[in-house]
């Protein structure tokens, strides 16, 4: 049998993790061409896709510092209507893990992640969601201090944002996933 | 007079029977065959657990086969065997009348193939607890166990074929055993040779065997070789939904197959 | 009597959607099943979990299943559609995957068998509440609607499966039941932007602004949703829809939960659209009730 | 005693390379039995052979062994040569010391040592050959050709115009097939019918042929030379002798609204019918299904005005035997159903067509009469979008595999638009475009270049309706996945081919084997194209993959041409690498138990029961019996006979003992 | 064909393939030059179907250590049916050895179609690896000693 070549793209980590084969892509576009967001981003699906498959070091990096893996709303009309089933989401999903880990995250896409870490912050300490503390804490994070201040009345009016957080029993157990689950 | 004799006696003289195949009683509390063909011999019939022997057997045999006025009396394996037997072309319908027995202890007369099916029907299919623990106490072993046991079983036998001989299946009249050109089975009774003949013995009866245990019953040495018939036929249950003696016109079921039969070791 | 039904609302449904959540509370009394809150429950970890860290993404759902498995529900109802995505999604991926089952019961530390049945609404719907609804229905909702998927209860359907994903007709067969008129249109399962709403709220705006303007084109009254994502996205988000699209959008968005609760003559508070942001001025018509023997001839003309 | 030759080739030094052929050579000189053993350069040259002929000649051998390439190779080249020197060829055997060994080895001593096995392996089989004679078949020259589109009428016309009879089996009412459907043809854009139909009429005229139409195969038995074809002929409700084809009854039936098979449902036809105008035979039958008499009982109107009293509602299905030396399945494809692509819309929006419909509205004889108009409302489409791909080449819905004529088709049907719309645009949504025939490269170009069809590349995602337009979402993949949207007037899917519905049911009626799309599989893909693998059953057309018409017509007359051989000689010669059931002296007089189970072992009913009677007719036992015209010598009745009872020519149990026991024993 | 094993123990394996299908592969591995161990022998059957298990047991009586048994894929047999009547029959030997105390380890079945010349060679390598693995197959080999012993005497 031959021996595996040492393979260290972005792809063969991708297939490896995740059992996503960006090979199988043959650049047909139906996911672009339904993908709500493609419009927004540098690289629709199937471009994100082709650089994939060009096992390129450079065109593996673009992929990581892009706007698009944060762009993507996780939606899967792109699975659900591609012809050869690969499932794009879950890459989009490996490739932001990847993002973070090698800090390449783009700039403009801080929001996006700044929202997401205060999402799971907020959990992490209470066990569920407090949407007060989340909006509060992004609002450090992303420094978007004005935003949305102005539903805020409203929405306390209609009963729509308690303010204080439900504590569950088991948030000491919650928050130790976030420990076990660090190394990953 | 029980009934069993009662009715013997009626059959033989009414002229319409002329011989009657069941048991009588043997030594040592075990009841053997018996051949009845005189309305006074009658009272000679026993039927209850003694006689757990396959009986099927005699059905074929040169002796009686051409004999179109017989009766056989016959336990659960029996019948089973019957069924068998006539989905293998072995007897054939008509030849012969057999007198089952209900679970109250009434006797049933069945004429035809099909009441032995529907009765068959009715009847458990399958290993006894004992039996079924047995099984499962081999399958439970290493495999170098399993070996170690076999061999040592093997390794006594004499080969002298009364497991053959018991079985209402092994009909062939000329026994791959003894076919020398080529030479299949080693002629000697050493392990191999053995090992080889219940080998062939078993895969033999796949999807035929209806778990008598006659073979092991009839073993002079009490080698537990009917273990091995038992295993194909629990395999054809399992992988094939094929079980022995219960249709008189199912095909076997290694004749047959189905493209989805799934197995988990072809490469 | 009273059937018993183990029930998720998730953080949503507690916060800023808790009118779905009293909706469904009402519509469940209605037809006389209880729901019970699976014990101590926690956050699925949304979009935001598997976006960042796979494992927990899987923990977090894990250990809702096990509280519900511990509190012996073989049954779990999940109204909020990303909630019910997450959860059956974990359990799909943990049941076919030892390994991983291995791992994440390492880290709750529970033993998940992986066989509770998890209903979204629309399931809960059909199971409990469609065959009885014409008995207790005071108000025919003769409107037409736009029932609007999105993407979470449909998607992916292999693990799902769920209705189907294109022009899917759950929801429309729902509406049909209460007198409505559901329309054909192409978006509804098109994306709403889900979980932008705060950090790319122009994003929302377009996407979900295009949804709403499509339903109101096409003449609809009232969107019908089934997930608080898209509730809060297509309501509470409306100033930016407008914004987006450049033009006034006043068409009503109602959970389907709502909708019915509002057929059965329930009150705005049981309801709970006076939560609202877009006003829901949507009058019903008291249903005349015909003998049903009557009712049955006229079918049959 | 044995007195076998053993001969070891070179092969240059194909062999020689690795294997010490001379001392292979050597050690075989001393196994039991052998009486001359060499080795040579090219055993398969002339002075090679010269060698094998000149050594059975001089030490008078009873059996060789050529040790040198596959016998798939060179098995009949060395048969023939022992049968010139008065050997029977079937006591010649080969020693695969090439593919099995030499060519798959490095030269060592356990590569020579192998082939040494291998050769005594074999020449302990040889001793143990027995001299056969060949089977000789008589052949019925007569073919069955199922199916009667392009390719069975094609066939047809070839075969009887050899001189041989045909008998034409078609399901529906009249012969034609799919491309009596289609408007004009690529790559020349000339008229499909007006090509097809002469055919058409040149096969219900040919003294060869007999037609069959609205009829099905039955069941067939035997084999090569000798099939029996039982054929149903469906009632089609008419005394075919008395028609003339009229159409009094076709005109007054009253039931006028049933959606056309042959228009794709953009026409309609009466419940009795002809399915178009220039139906091969033009007799017409009726749809039980829809006819008022056959469901209400009452009406008869057609039997009322018919002329010559040819009506017969009380016509039941009849069954036809024929006898046939070869059969040729030419049952086609059939386009898939696109209902499973919901984005798509089709099924829900009138105007979103598949390519079939298209070629109707584009025929002159189509239900517009050629004019491209919308299904809807009749309007004149301003925009078309063609969607290729429709199906093809996606495993998540539809079929994996490109359908191959598609691009062709669709490129065709650009142009016909374009042609007869000069405002229109028409838009092609493709992925690659696949265009390998005769000047087809060129008809694509031009219809890009000089019919401005506006090619974008990409996957249409979703068909919508809005306004009384066609909302078609698309990409560019060429800029970046930009995304395009069409307001189109029109949809036309290029549906993938697929198989014909029904094919697995008639492969399992022929034993033919067809692949995991129920196209059935040739023989090779590359040698024996037009024939199965079962002998005397040949294919053409699109039942064994999507092809076009040339190609269609190619594989038909190549089917045909292999039958017409076939037919040429009176006996067909087999093999007599068979089963049989063994003999032997009374009063056994045969091992085998009569227990008949092996009956439903044999894939080709070769097995049936024998009695065995004495002098004055008496039965005394019933035993198998293998049909040695049927038996193909799989030798599974072989393996499953339990009392040894049956045994196989060529594989006898004695050989392949023999062999196993050699092969492993003085390693 | 590297042998990294520093174990010396080279396996007799034979391999019975049916002729249209894995005979056919392995002159395809024979045409593309592709490697394997030169402990496997090919004898021929015209189909699996007709490889009786009696013969595998006088492969083993004969000291083999390994036995490969290879033939068409399902639905391609060239007489139709044969290599599923043989499957049928392997499910039930396969298991019967494994009850008596075999090693099944010791056959490997495989599919393998005349197009596939590179899978033959796998086949090839990766049973006699296994085998290898499993070492010389002393249980049975005792038995023919004491077999041969005994038919001297």
């Amino acid at each position: 049998m031959s021996a595996h070549i040492e393979n260290n793209s972005l792809s063969a980590k991708l297939q490896h993790a995740t059992e996503v084969k960006s090979a199988k892509c043959y650049q047909c576009g139906k996911c672009s061409a339904g993908c709500p967001v493609s419009n927004e981003m540098e690289y629709p699906p199937s471009v994100a896709m082709r650089l994939l498959q060009t096992e390129d070091p450079e065109n593996d990096k673009k992929l990581l510092k892009s706007q698009t893996i944060w762009l993507c709303v996780s939606c899967e009309m792109c699975l659900s209507r591609c012809p050869m089933e690969i499932d794009i989401p879950k890459a989009m999903d490996f490739m932001r893990q990847k993002s973070l880990a090698e800090g390449l995250s783009h700039p403009k896409s801080k929001n996006i992640i700044s929202f997401h870490k205060a999402f799971l912050d907020s959990i992490k300490f209470t066990g569920r969601l407090h949407e007060i503390s989340l909006v509060a804490d992004y609002k450090l994070r992303s420094w978007h201090l004005g935003q949305d201040v102005g539903m805020v009345p409203s929405m306390l009016s209609r009963g729509k944002l308690p303010i204080l957080p439900e504590m569950i029993k088991g948030r000491k157990q919650v928050a130790e996933f976030f420990k076990k689950t660090k190394k990953t | 007079m029980n009934n069993l004799q009662q009715k013997a006696q009626q059959l033989l003289e009414s002229g319409n029977y002329g011989l009657i195949v069941g048991y009588e009683k043997g030594t040592s509390g075990k009841a053997r065959p018996v051949f009845i063909r005189k309305a006074e011999h009658a009272s000679k019939l026993i039927f209850d657990e003694s006689c757990d022997q396959n009986i099927a057997v005699y059905l074929y045999r040169q002796e009686i086969k051409h004999n179109k006025k017989k009766v056989i009396v016959a336990n659960h394996h029996t019948l089973k065997s019957i069924v068998e037997l006539a989905a293998e072309n072995q007897v054939f319908d008509g030849d012969f009348m057999v007198l089952a027995f209900a679970e109250n202890g009434d006797i049933i007369e069945l004429n035809t193939f099909e009441e032995i099916e529907k009765h068959v029907a009715t009847l458990y299919h399958g290993l006894t607890e004992a039996e079924a623990a047995m099984m499962k106490k081999i399958e439970d072993m290493s495999l170098e166990d399993r070996w170690a046991f076999w061999e040592n079983e093997f390794s006594k036998c004499i080969k002298c074929y009364a497991c053959r001989a018991s079985c209402p299946m092994c009909y062939c009249p000329t026994c791959t055993v003894e076919i020398n050109q080529p030479q299949w089975i080693s002629v000697p009774s050493h392990t191999l040779g053995n090992l080889e003949w219940h080998v062939m013995r078993a895969m033999h009866l796949a999807g035929r065997c209806v778990t008598c245990g006659q073979c092991g019953k009839a073993c002079p040495l009490e080698l537990p070789i009917q273990l091995l018939t038992y295993k194909v036929a629990l395999d054809s249950k399992q992988f094939f939904d094929s079980v022995a003696g219960t249709s008189i016109c199912a095909d076997n079921a290694l004749a047959i197959f189905k493209p989805e039969d799934h197995e988990n070791f072809i490469r | 009597m009273q059937k018993k039904i183990g029930y998720y609302p998730g953080c949503s449904l507690e916060g800023s959607s808790r009118e779905y959540s009293e909706s469904v509370v009402t519509l469940a009394n209605a037809f006389d099943v209880e729901l019970v809150q699976v014990p101590d429950w926690n956050c699925c970890g949304a979009t935001a979990a598997h976006n960042l860290n796979s494992i927990l993404s899987f923990s977090l759902p894990a250990r809702i299943l096990a509280k519900a498995q511990e509190a012996e529900m073989d049954t779990i109802v999940v109204p909020c559609a990303a909630c019910y995505n997450r959860l059956t999604m974990v359990q799909h991926e943990l049941k076919k995957n030892d390994t991983l089952r291995a791992e994440v019961n390492g880290i709750i530390g529970a033993e998940l068998k992986c066989d509770i049945k998890i209903l979204n609404i629309v399931q809960f719907i059909q199971m409990f509440v469609a065959d009885f609804v014409a008995s207790k229905q005071q108000f025919l909702f003769d409107k037409k609607v736009a029932c609007y998927y999105g993407c979470l209860l449909v998607r992916p359907h292999d693990v799902l499966d769920f209705d189907r994903t294109e022009d899917p007709q759950s929801m429309d067969e729902v509406m049909k039941s209460l007198g409505a008129n559901p329309i054909d249109w192409p978006f509804k399962t098109e994306c709403c932007g889900a979980g932008m709403s705060v950090s790319r709220t122009d994003i929302v705006g377009r996407l979900s602004g295009r949804i709403v303007k499509e339903a109101a084109d096409r003449g609809a009254e009232a969107i019908i949703v089934a997930c608080p994502m898209c509730h809060s996205n297509l309501d509470m988000r409306r100033p930016a829809l407008e914004k987006a699209m450049g033009e006034k959008l006043t068409i009503p968005v109602l959970y389907i939960s709502q909708a019915i609760d509002m057929a059965l003559g329930k009150s705005q508070k049981e309801t709970g659209i006076n939560r609202h942001f877009v006003p829901v001025n949507i009058s019903l018509q008291n249903r005349v009730v015909v003998p049903e023997v009557v009712l049955e001839k006229t079918e049959e003309n | 005693m044995a007195r076998i030759g053993v001969f070891i080739c070179h092969c240059g030094e194909n062999i020689s390379a690795t294997v010490d052929c001379e001392k292979v050579a050597k050690v075989a000189s001393e196994f039991p039995g052998v009486t001359v053993s060499v080795d040579y350069k090219y055993m398969c040259s002339d002075p090679g052979q010269n060698m094998v002929k000149e050594a059975i000649l001089e030490h008078n051998l009873t059996g060789v062994v050529v040790s040198a390439c596959s016998p798939r190779m060179h098995e009949p080249t060395f048969r023939n040569a022992c049968a010139e020197a008065g050997l029977n060829p079937f006591l010649c055997e080969m020693a695969n010391i090439r593919e099995h060994c030499s060519w798959v080895h490095e030269k060592s001593d356990a590569t020579t040592d192998k082939a040494i096995d291998i050769v005594r392996t074999l020449v302990e089989k040889v001793k143990r050959n027995e001299a056969l004679a060949p089977i000789y078949v008589p052949i019925t020259k007569t073919a069955v050709v199922i199916g009667g589109g392009v390719a069975g009428i094609q066939a047809s016309l070839d075969i009887a115009d050899a001189g041989h009879k045909v008998v034409l089996v078609e399901r529906e009412p009249s012969i034609g097939g799919h491309m009596s459907q289609l408007s004009e043809t690529f790559p020349t854009l000339d008229c499909s019918q007006c090509i097809l139909t002469p055919r058409m009429v040149d096969v219900a005229r040919h003294p060869n042929i007999t037609l069959y139409t609205y009829a099905e195969i039955e069941s067939v038995d035997g084999s090569i030379g000798n099939f029996n074809v039982k054929i149903r002929l469906k009632s089609k409700s008419l005394d075919e002798k008395l028609c003339t084809g009229c159409g009094a009854c076709i005109q007054k039936c009253p039931v006028k609204k049933i959606p056309s098979e042959f228009e794709q449902g953009l026409g309609k036809r009466t419940a009795i019918y002809v399915p178009f105008p220039q139906a091969v035979p033009n007799k017409p039958v009726i749809d039980r299904v829809n006819c008022t008499y056959y469901i209400k009982g009452k009406c008869k109107v057609c039997e009322i005005v018919c002329p010559t009293k040819a009506i017969r509602f009380d016509q039941e299905d009849s069954f036809v035997e024929v006898q046939a030396g070869a059969l040729l399945l030419a049952t086609g494809f059939d386009v898939l159903k696109t209902n499973f692509f919901p984005e798509y819309g089709y099924g829900k929006y009138e105007d979103v067509i598949d390519g079939l419909a298209f070629e109707r509205l584009a025929s002159a004889s189509g239900p517009t009469k050629g004019e491209i108009r919308r299904p809807s409302d009749g309007e004149i489409p301003k925009k078309i979008v063609f969607i290729a791909c429709a199906g093809s080449r996606d495993p998540a819905k539809g079929i994996e595999y490109c359908s191959k004529i598609c691009c062709m088709y669709t490129a065709k049907h650009a142009m016909l638009y374009k042609h007869k719309v000069h405002e229109g645009t028409p838009y092609i949504f493709y992925m690659d475009i696949r265009a390998t025939g005769k000047m087809y490269e060129e008809f694509v170009r031009r219809a890009i270049e000089e019919d401005e069809v506006k090619y974008i590349r990409g996957r249409v995602s979703q068909v919508y309706e809005k306004n009384g337009k066609l909302i078609v979402r698309g990409v560019d993949t060429l800029l970046m996945g930009q995304a395009v949207e069409i307001e189109a007037d029109m949809v036309v899917l290029a549906t993938a081919g697929i198989a014909s519905p029904g094919s697995e049911e008639l492969a399992q009626k022929l034993h033919v084997s067809y692949d995991k799309h129920k196209f059935f599989s040739e023989a090779h893909p590359k040698l024996k194209p037009v024939e199965t693998n079962t002998a005397g059953i040949y294919l053409a057309g699109a039942c064994q993959s999507t092809k076009d018409i040339p190609e269609t017509v190619a594989a038909a007359s190549g089917a045909a041409a292999k039958i017409a051989g076939l037919f040429s000689n009176d006996l067909l010669k087999r093999d007599p690498l068979i089963a049989v059931v063994k003999k032997c002296a009374p009063p056994l007089y045969s091992s085998c138990t009569g227990c008949f189970m092996c009956i439903p072992v044999c894939p080709y009913q070769a097995i049936d029961k024998e009695e065995i009677k004495d002098r004055s007719g008496n039965i005394i036992k019933t035993i198998s019996h293998i049909n040695p015209g049927l038996c193909q010598g799989c030798g599974t009745c072989v393996a499953f006979c339990k009392s040894k009872s049956i045994d196989i020519l060529g594989y006898n149990h004695d050989q392949v003992c023999a062999e196993v026991e050699a092969l492993l024993n003085e390693w | 064909m590297e042998t990294n094993n520093t174990n010396s123990f080279e396996p007799k394996v034979v391999a019975f393939v049916c002729n249209w299908c894995t005979y056919a592969g392995a002159d395809l591995t024979g045409t593309s030059r592709i490697k394997y161990a030169t402990n496997v022998k090919i004898i021929r059957f015209p189909c699996t179907g007709r490889i009786d298990f009696m013969l595998l047991m006088k492969a083993f009586a004969n000291g083999a250590d390994g036995i490969i048994i290879s033939g068409c894929h399902p639905n391609d047999c060239h007489y139709t049916s044969g290599n599923f009547h043989a499957r049928r029959r392997w499910m039930i030997f396969r298991n019967l050895l494994d009850f008596i105390g075999v090693d099944v380890n010791r056959i490997v079945f495989s599919w393998v179609s005349a197009a596939e010349g590179a899978k033959w060679a796998e086949v090839v390598n990766e049973s006699v690896d296994q085998f290898r693995q499993l070492g010389p197959a002393t249980s049975y080999q005792k038995l023919i000693k004491n077999s041969e012993f005994q038919e001297v005497e």
